[in-house]
């Protein structure tokens, strides 16, 4: 393998060092593809999807995209910090459940808003205890994580004895949540936004997305240069977990019950998620607003494929398709010349 | 002027779970005085630094800084206590722009892309450096890199500033550059420690001088009594005139490696040859195309021309290409791209060599450990423990084991960029030994280096590169030091 | 009313079961206190080991069994019959015999929900509510997973084939049990829905497995269809709770009388330990058919089996 | 300002380092716990089983467990390669799957011989897939895997029509290597140590093994070096995809059948197996023959929770913490000054 550096090298000319300094000169189109081929690919999904079936491009239908996506968009998006700060979580499912479970079970005695807000604390103590595990405790993310994913197995079966724990259908408001619609759009369409947004920002206007980024990507730069990495590192578990608290809420309210199981599920698609995000516009590493676009492809997809009613294996061949071509896209044209991270 | 020191530091021992490095150290800084601290590679000078600024906690002993005892847990508490540290392995955040890096951990609350990219950019001048703020740090080249790191120190508000090894990865001109912000924040009153393997250096910078030996003070000593003799004497118990070497020319009249018309995108179209035993040395200013012939050579970037080995024309297009006609390259940039932190120093050395320590495809670990001892036994490396994980060694010995790693290789041509960059005068000379005894049994020797005393004392022809192209080039007789300097700096005129 | 005790020393019959159920599967519960109960007061005696609702577990519990010195090992649900040949083989030099417990096992009787049956049952519903017209669609876990539901599946297709007025939507694949299959089952449906928007385009949908029930339901609720008569196999107290409530808009459902079976295994296991000839057949059980205003006496009727399940099986390590 | 000479260096002499350098000091205990202590937890909760049941540590039962972890082990044992080499791979439990099928699929056609060539050849290429898609191809190696393991899922539907293989009763060779014993001894026992013993030699003995692990730590260093960087990658994805499809092949020995899914639910044991077993022996990088020992814990730890009739939530959270437990005392005694890395 050859780093190809430039093209062609104009002969004799003694090449002048601003001219060449950080400027791209490869193909507009190659250029182009670098940042917008996952999207790209996106789209022609989606509008090849549109052309075969009338119904998939209709505002209703979007909004039932939104609708399903959202529990696995708020792991996602909570997983995008934790591997971006250079960990992984493989607890976020469970913790879903967990959430969902405790908050079911606080809501005849404390009532909608305070069982929330008691889920949200469980989970946060949960990504605590995760993030010390991975930092203090110098457990390996993914061991620690899986270790706390057993305890929450288990401590889920214990509080619900494996059966759902039912939440009254006279809690309007907490049905509201995961229930309610202003016309075509559901009210979990326009949470997915607002936590999208609120991810946002945290991951690119506030210090403790910064400095997730930095620890996640040289944690010996980060500690030299004064920032305490383990804080990062845990806040970002804690962030994870928050974010699966949420989705487990709104679980909760959506199915006016929480299950005992289930959550454990959606690791893989986050994880695919995640990693196909960090693709999009070219970045090489996560970022919430890909994550986002990566979980909606995944979706859209998969609402494509039932409106269509393929069979299951020509729907999984063309998923594992589609997702190699639209990560392929962009990493072929990746503009690093020596490509040497496998992960 | 408050006359106590800044920092003392009183007893201060450390080991590294049951192995002692510091043994009891005591020494103090003034305020405003430049303080080199000196000694072999493994003395233990970067862990003592990094005990000052909390990155390793002390086994045992005091620091106290402005007469208060001084306990910090993690580098942000030297930072507010004002110590602030550039280190020997320091990194960047190589995703993050090089605003981004500079200004690591004096965020605002807010953060917003542009303002900072102002803000560095703002520093970036002040300082007299010429990078984009909004470059990827990944990108930048290794010496643009090292500015960038030391630059991260000079904005912030530190009352102590410790390098490492600064020059380590620097040119002259970048070194000047250096200097004359040092000298700088000396003049505003800030105590600068100073750790390096160049004396000249010291000699020049420091107003006084601790040498460290096998984690001890051996000696401190004033600015009049800094010289080079007396240091190498103190600091691996030798005379300076031991050291010095010359390179009695052991070039035949075989060609080992001819190239015509090798140009690539910032080099013009070159053409030379290296004979066997000879030490070919190669200068010039960073970035003025000298990398790329190491690079081509050693099959890191694409060229075009045509390359012989041994009157045989071969491609270059991968480094396994060059291992496979007998190009060996020891690279500049030794952690990032020759060192395998989690492998033993037995691995690491015995990797190139795999194939031939391997019997029917088994590589046994006896022979694995074997040739480690060899060139710990060469090259002296500390400590002498070939099971040892590569990133426990002291920056100075991870260099010799990357000189050491290709020793076992008998291969025709070998590319030596800086090889003593960061090694200390002792091991310098076994450096140079090894080298000139490979081109006396027949290896030719690419030496790129801008260390002109290196060049001067090995190289039998020296090429100056510059602008992209070959300035001049001249047995080492046709140079002295002034005329070699004029040459590369002629260039950079030009 | 045991008069023949084979056994030389006259000991009890020793019966081993593993106890695979976990979390979402309740009704496997009340198939192992049935099994232990007609063990236990016909004489016999139970022995346990408590492993984890999968497949791997399940083996390996059943293997564990083979060394306690039983006599008749219970085999069960999570492996089909080829994949336990090598346990029954095994058994088989020891001297233990065995037992199926809704599955097929190897040169063994074993009683199993009748599978073929209930989808007919389900079908002769659905064709008769519909006038045997209509476009319909079903649902199950991924095909492969759990093969009662494919046998099921693949019968309503086939008796759909036969009227031609009738038309079965492809297969809709409802993923796996650890996962979150009500959300898997509310997307599909969603989806479904969102394809065949026109009123009476679906004229009825077959669940095979409540949790997707459940989602369809709530899908069809969202989108405000309610012009599509829900159908369910496999009941659960959740599900049961809906359809009482009218939350769950099941028209008909059926449910895997694992009590029965239990019941039935557990006399067969008797059997075999006191050496009776019994006949390798497989006692296909019919099922229980569920109407909306049966739910909440059927309902009832679980709850109380799962107490007395749980209570029973509790010294058992359960 | 005067020469503080503190010791005099013997003129002369070249300079002697004192005696202790280089040697560990610290306590034994410590010592010999951190590269032990992992194994101790191991032990203890092994001797915790024993007293607790008579029927533990018993011939038949050792070999019980060693029979139920012969997937799960040569599962993680190839993915210890792909780890090692610094990328991940979630097609693994897929390939068994294929694996199985293809084999039960060709004996028919091919006979068994035949069939376990025609099989693991199988499993090799899509080893070179996986491996190609995350070198040449520049696709992340969790997106990558995870799409080739969809395009494997489709197959495996398509091949099977979602039916299972039945393998005749006849096929006596074939049904010995998965089900035949030596008195208490399993033939899958035995050739769980002969696989041990291959994947270490290879791992350790041969250089494949060595080049693997370097380009785990530094692939950038191993490129200058002259090492075909790409070459090893992928041969780590193809020996990773190998063990699979021999455990594929044993898989449907056992069963006399293949079954058209399942592999999928080996994943997090393999991963919680090849990182647990990082810890063990203190090494801190994966290997073997801690993997082995990793996942011989996890499965002995779900034996003795059988044979003892733990309800389903305390057999989880006993889980969670024996892992934790396990990996926590040697990583809590880490000799590492610096801690940090999170994954
Ligand atoms: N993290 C560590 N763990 C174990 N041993 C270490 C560690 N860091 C350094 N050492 C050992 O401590 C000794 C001193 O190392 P140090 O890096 O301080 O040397 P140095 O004086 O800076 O040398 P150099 O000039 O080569 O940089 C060396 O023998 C080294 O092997
Ligand atoms: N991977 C990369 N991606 C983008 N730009 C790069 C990359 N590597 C290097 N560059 C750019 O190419 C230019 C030359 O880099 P290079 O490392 O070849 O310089 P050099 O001649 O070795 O200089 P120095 O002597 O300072 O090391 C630099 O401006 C750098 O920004
Ligand atoms: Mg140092
Ligand atoms: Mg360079």
């Amino acid at each position: 393998m050859t780093i190809a550096e430039q093209q062609a090298p104009a002969a004799g000319a003694p090449p002048s060092r601003s001219e060449a300094a950080g400027r791209d000169t490869s193909h507009p189109l190659v250029r182009f593809l670098r940042v917008w081929g996952t999207i790209l690919v996106i789209l022609l999904v989606a509008v090849a999807f549109s052309f075969a079936s009338p119904y998939f491009l209709t505002v209703s239908n979007i909004n039932n995209i939104l609708f399903s996506m959202f529990t696995c968009a708020l792991l996602s998006m909570g997983l995008t910090f934790v591997v971006a700060a250079g960990s992984f979580d493989l607890s976020i499912g469970t913790i879903v459940t967990t959430s969902s479970i405790v908050c079911a079970l606080c809501i005849p005695v404390l009532g909608a808003p305070a069982a929330i807000i008691v889920a949200l604390l469980v989970s946060m103590l949960i990504g605590l205890a995760n993030g010390v595990l991975v930092t203090w405790f110098r457990i390996s993310g993914i061991v620690g994580t899986i270790g706390v994913m057993f305890l929450l197995e288990g401590g889920n079966q214990y509080l619900t004895g494996g059966y759902q724990v039912a939440v009254g259908y006279d809690e309007h408001f907490f049905r509201w949540l995961g229930q309610g619609r202003y016309g075509f759009i559901a009210v979990k369409s326009v949470f997915l936004f607002v936590f999208f947004i609120i991810a946002f920002i945290i991951a690119n206007r506030l210090r403790i997305g910064h400095y997730i980024n930095a620890v996640g990507d040289n944690p010996l730069a980060a500690y030299y240069s004064g920032i305490p990495v383990y804080r990062w590192v845990i806040s970002s578990f804690v962030l994870s977990a928050l974010f699966c608290g949420i989705a487990g809420i709104f679980l909760a309210s959506t199915s006016s019950s929480a299950q005992p199981t289930g959550g454990a599920g959606y690791l893989l698609e986050a994880f695919a998620a995640v990693f196909l995000g960090a693709t999009i516009l070219g970045k090489g590493k996560p970022h919430v607003l890909g994550t986002l676009l990566g979980v909606f492809f995944l979706y859209m997809v998969s609402n494509g494929m039932t409106q269509f009613g393929v069979d299951s294996s020509a729907r999984n061949i063309f998923n594992g398709f589609v997702l190699l071509a639209a990560v392929g896209t962009n990493a072929l044209l990746n503009r690093e010349e020596l490509h040497l991270r496998f992960i | 002027m408050d006359a106590r020191p800044i920092i003392e530091i009183r007893d201060l021992r450390k080991d590294f779970s049951g192995v002692h490095v510091l043994k009891g150290i005591d020494m103090s800084f003034d305020r405003g005085e430049i303080h080199g601290l000196l000694g072999e590679n493994g003395a233990g000078k970067s862990t003592l630094i990094k005990i000052l600024t909390c990155v390793y906690t002390a086994s045992s002993g005091e620091i106290r800084i402005e007469g208060a005892p001084f306990h910090g847990h993690s580098p942000k508490a030297a930072n507010d206590a004002g110590v602030g540290a550039v280190y020997q392995d320091a990194e960047l955040a190589w995703n993050m722009t090089v605003a981004e890096n500079l200004l690591l951990g004096s965020e605002r609350r807010w953060i917003d892309r542009r303002a900072m990219e102002r803000e560095a950019r703002d520093i970036l001048s002040r300082i007299g450096l010429d990078i984009d703020p909004a470059a990827r740090a990944g990108a930048l080249t290794a010496a643009q890199m090292q500015m960038l790191t030391l630059a991260t120190l000079f904005h912030r508000k530190f009352k102590v500033i410790i390098l490492d090894e600064p020059t380590a990865r620097l040119s002259g001109r970048e070194s000047e550059l250096l200097f004359a912000l040092i000298r700088r924040f000396k003049a505003e009153g800030l105590t600068i420690v100073y750790i390096s393997h160049r004396l000249n250096e010291v000699k020049l910078l420091c107003d006084r001088a601790t040498i460290l030996r096998d984690g001890r003070v051996v000696a401190t000593l004033a600015r009049g009594e800094i010289d080079e003799a007396a240091v190498t004497r103190l600091m691996v118990n030798r005379s300076a005139s031991d050291l010095e070497i010359t390179n009695p020319g052991f070039a035949r009249p075989e060609v080992a490696l001819e190239v015509k018309a090798l140009g690539t995108a910032k080099l013009s179209p070159t053409s030379f040859r290296v004979h066997r035993g000879e030490i070919l040395g190669i200068t010039g200013p960073i970035g003025g195309g000298m990398e790329q012939i190491e690079k081509a050579l050693s099959g890191l970037i694409a060229y075009h021309g045509e390359i012989f080995a041994e009157g045989r024309p071969v491609r270059i297009d991968s480094p396994s290409d060059a291992l496979d006609i007998g190009v060996a390259l020891i690279p500049e940039d030794r952690r990032k791209q020759a060192l395998f932190p989690n492998l033993t120093m037995a691995e690491n050395v015995s990797l190139p060599i795999l194939d031939r320590l391997s019997r029917f495809g088994m590589v046994s670990t006896a022979d694995i450990m074997a040739s480690g001892r060899r060139v710990i036994e060469r090259l002296q490396v500390y400590p002498a423990a070939p099971g040892t994980k590569m990133r426990y060694f002291s920056g100075g010995n991870q260099q010799k084991a990357v000189i050491g790693k290709w020793l076992s290789r008998d291969q025709k041509i070998y590319i030596f960029s800086e090889p003593t960059s960061g090694v200390d005068v002792g091991a310098i000379r076994q450096i140079y030994e090894i080298m000139l005894e490979m081109a006396r049994d027949g290896a030719a020797i690419i030496l790129m280096s801008t260390s002109f005393n290196e060049l001067l004392s090995l190289s039998e022809r020296i090429m100056v590169v510059h602008s992209g192209r070959v300035a001049v080039e001249r047995p080492r007789a046709g140079f002295d030091r002034d005329s070699l300097l004029a040459a590369t700096l002629a260039s950079e005129v030009a | 009313a045991m008069p023949s005790l084979v056994r030389a020393q006259g000991s009890k019959v020793r019966v081993g079961l593993g106890l695979n159920y976990g979390p979402f599967n309740q009704p496997w519960r009340r198939g192992c206190w049935k099994i232990a109960q007609t063990v236990t007061e016909g004489g016999g005696e139970l022995v346990t080991v408590r492993g984890e609702p999968s497949k791997n577990s399940e083996q390996s519990s059943a293997l564990a069994l083979l060394d306690r010195d039983i006599n008749v090992l219970v085999l069960g649900i999570y492996s089909l019959e080829s994949e336990t040949a090598y346990i029954v083989d095994e058994a088989r030099k020891r001297g233990i015999k065995t037992v199926g417990f809704v599955v097929t096992v190897k040169d063994s009787p074993a009683v199993s929900e009748n599978t073929w049956a209930t989808a007919m049952t389900i079908g002769y519903h659905m064709q008769n509510m519909l006038g045997r017209q209509g476009t319909i669609a079903q649902t199950a876990e991924a095909r492969g997973f759990y093969t009662p539901f494919d046998q099921e599946a693949d019968m309503l297709s086939l008796m759909t084939s036969y009227e031609p007025r009738m038309k079965m939507l492809p297969f809709i694949s409802g993923s796996v049990s650890t996962e979150d299959q009500i959300s898997k089952g509310r997307d599909n449906m969603l989806a479904l829905l969102q394809a065949n928007p026109k009123p009476g385009s679906i004229s009825a949908f077959m669940s095979w497995w409540w949790p997707l029930t459940i989602g369809a339901a709530q899908a069809m609720q969202q989108m405000g269809r309610d012009d599509i008569k829900l159908y369910n196999h496999y009941t659960s107290d959740q599900l049961l709770a809906g359809i009482a409530s009218g939350n769950v808009p099941v028209v008909f459902s059926t449910d895997v009388p694992y009590h029965t079976i239990g019941e039935r295994v557990g006399k067969l296991a008797l059997q075999l330990g006191r050496g009776e000839k019994v006949p390798n057949n497989v006692d296909y059980v019919p099922v229980p058919t569920i109407l909306p205003q049966d739910a909440a006496k059927y309902l009832d009727e679980i709850r109380a089996m799962d107490a007395a399940a749980i209570a029973y099986l509790k010294p058992f390590g359960g």
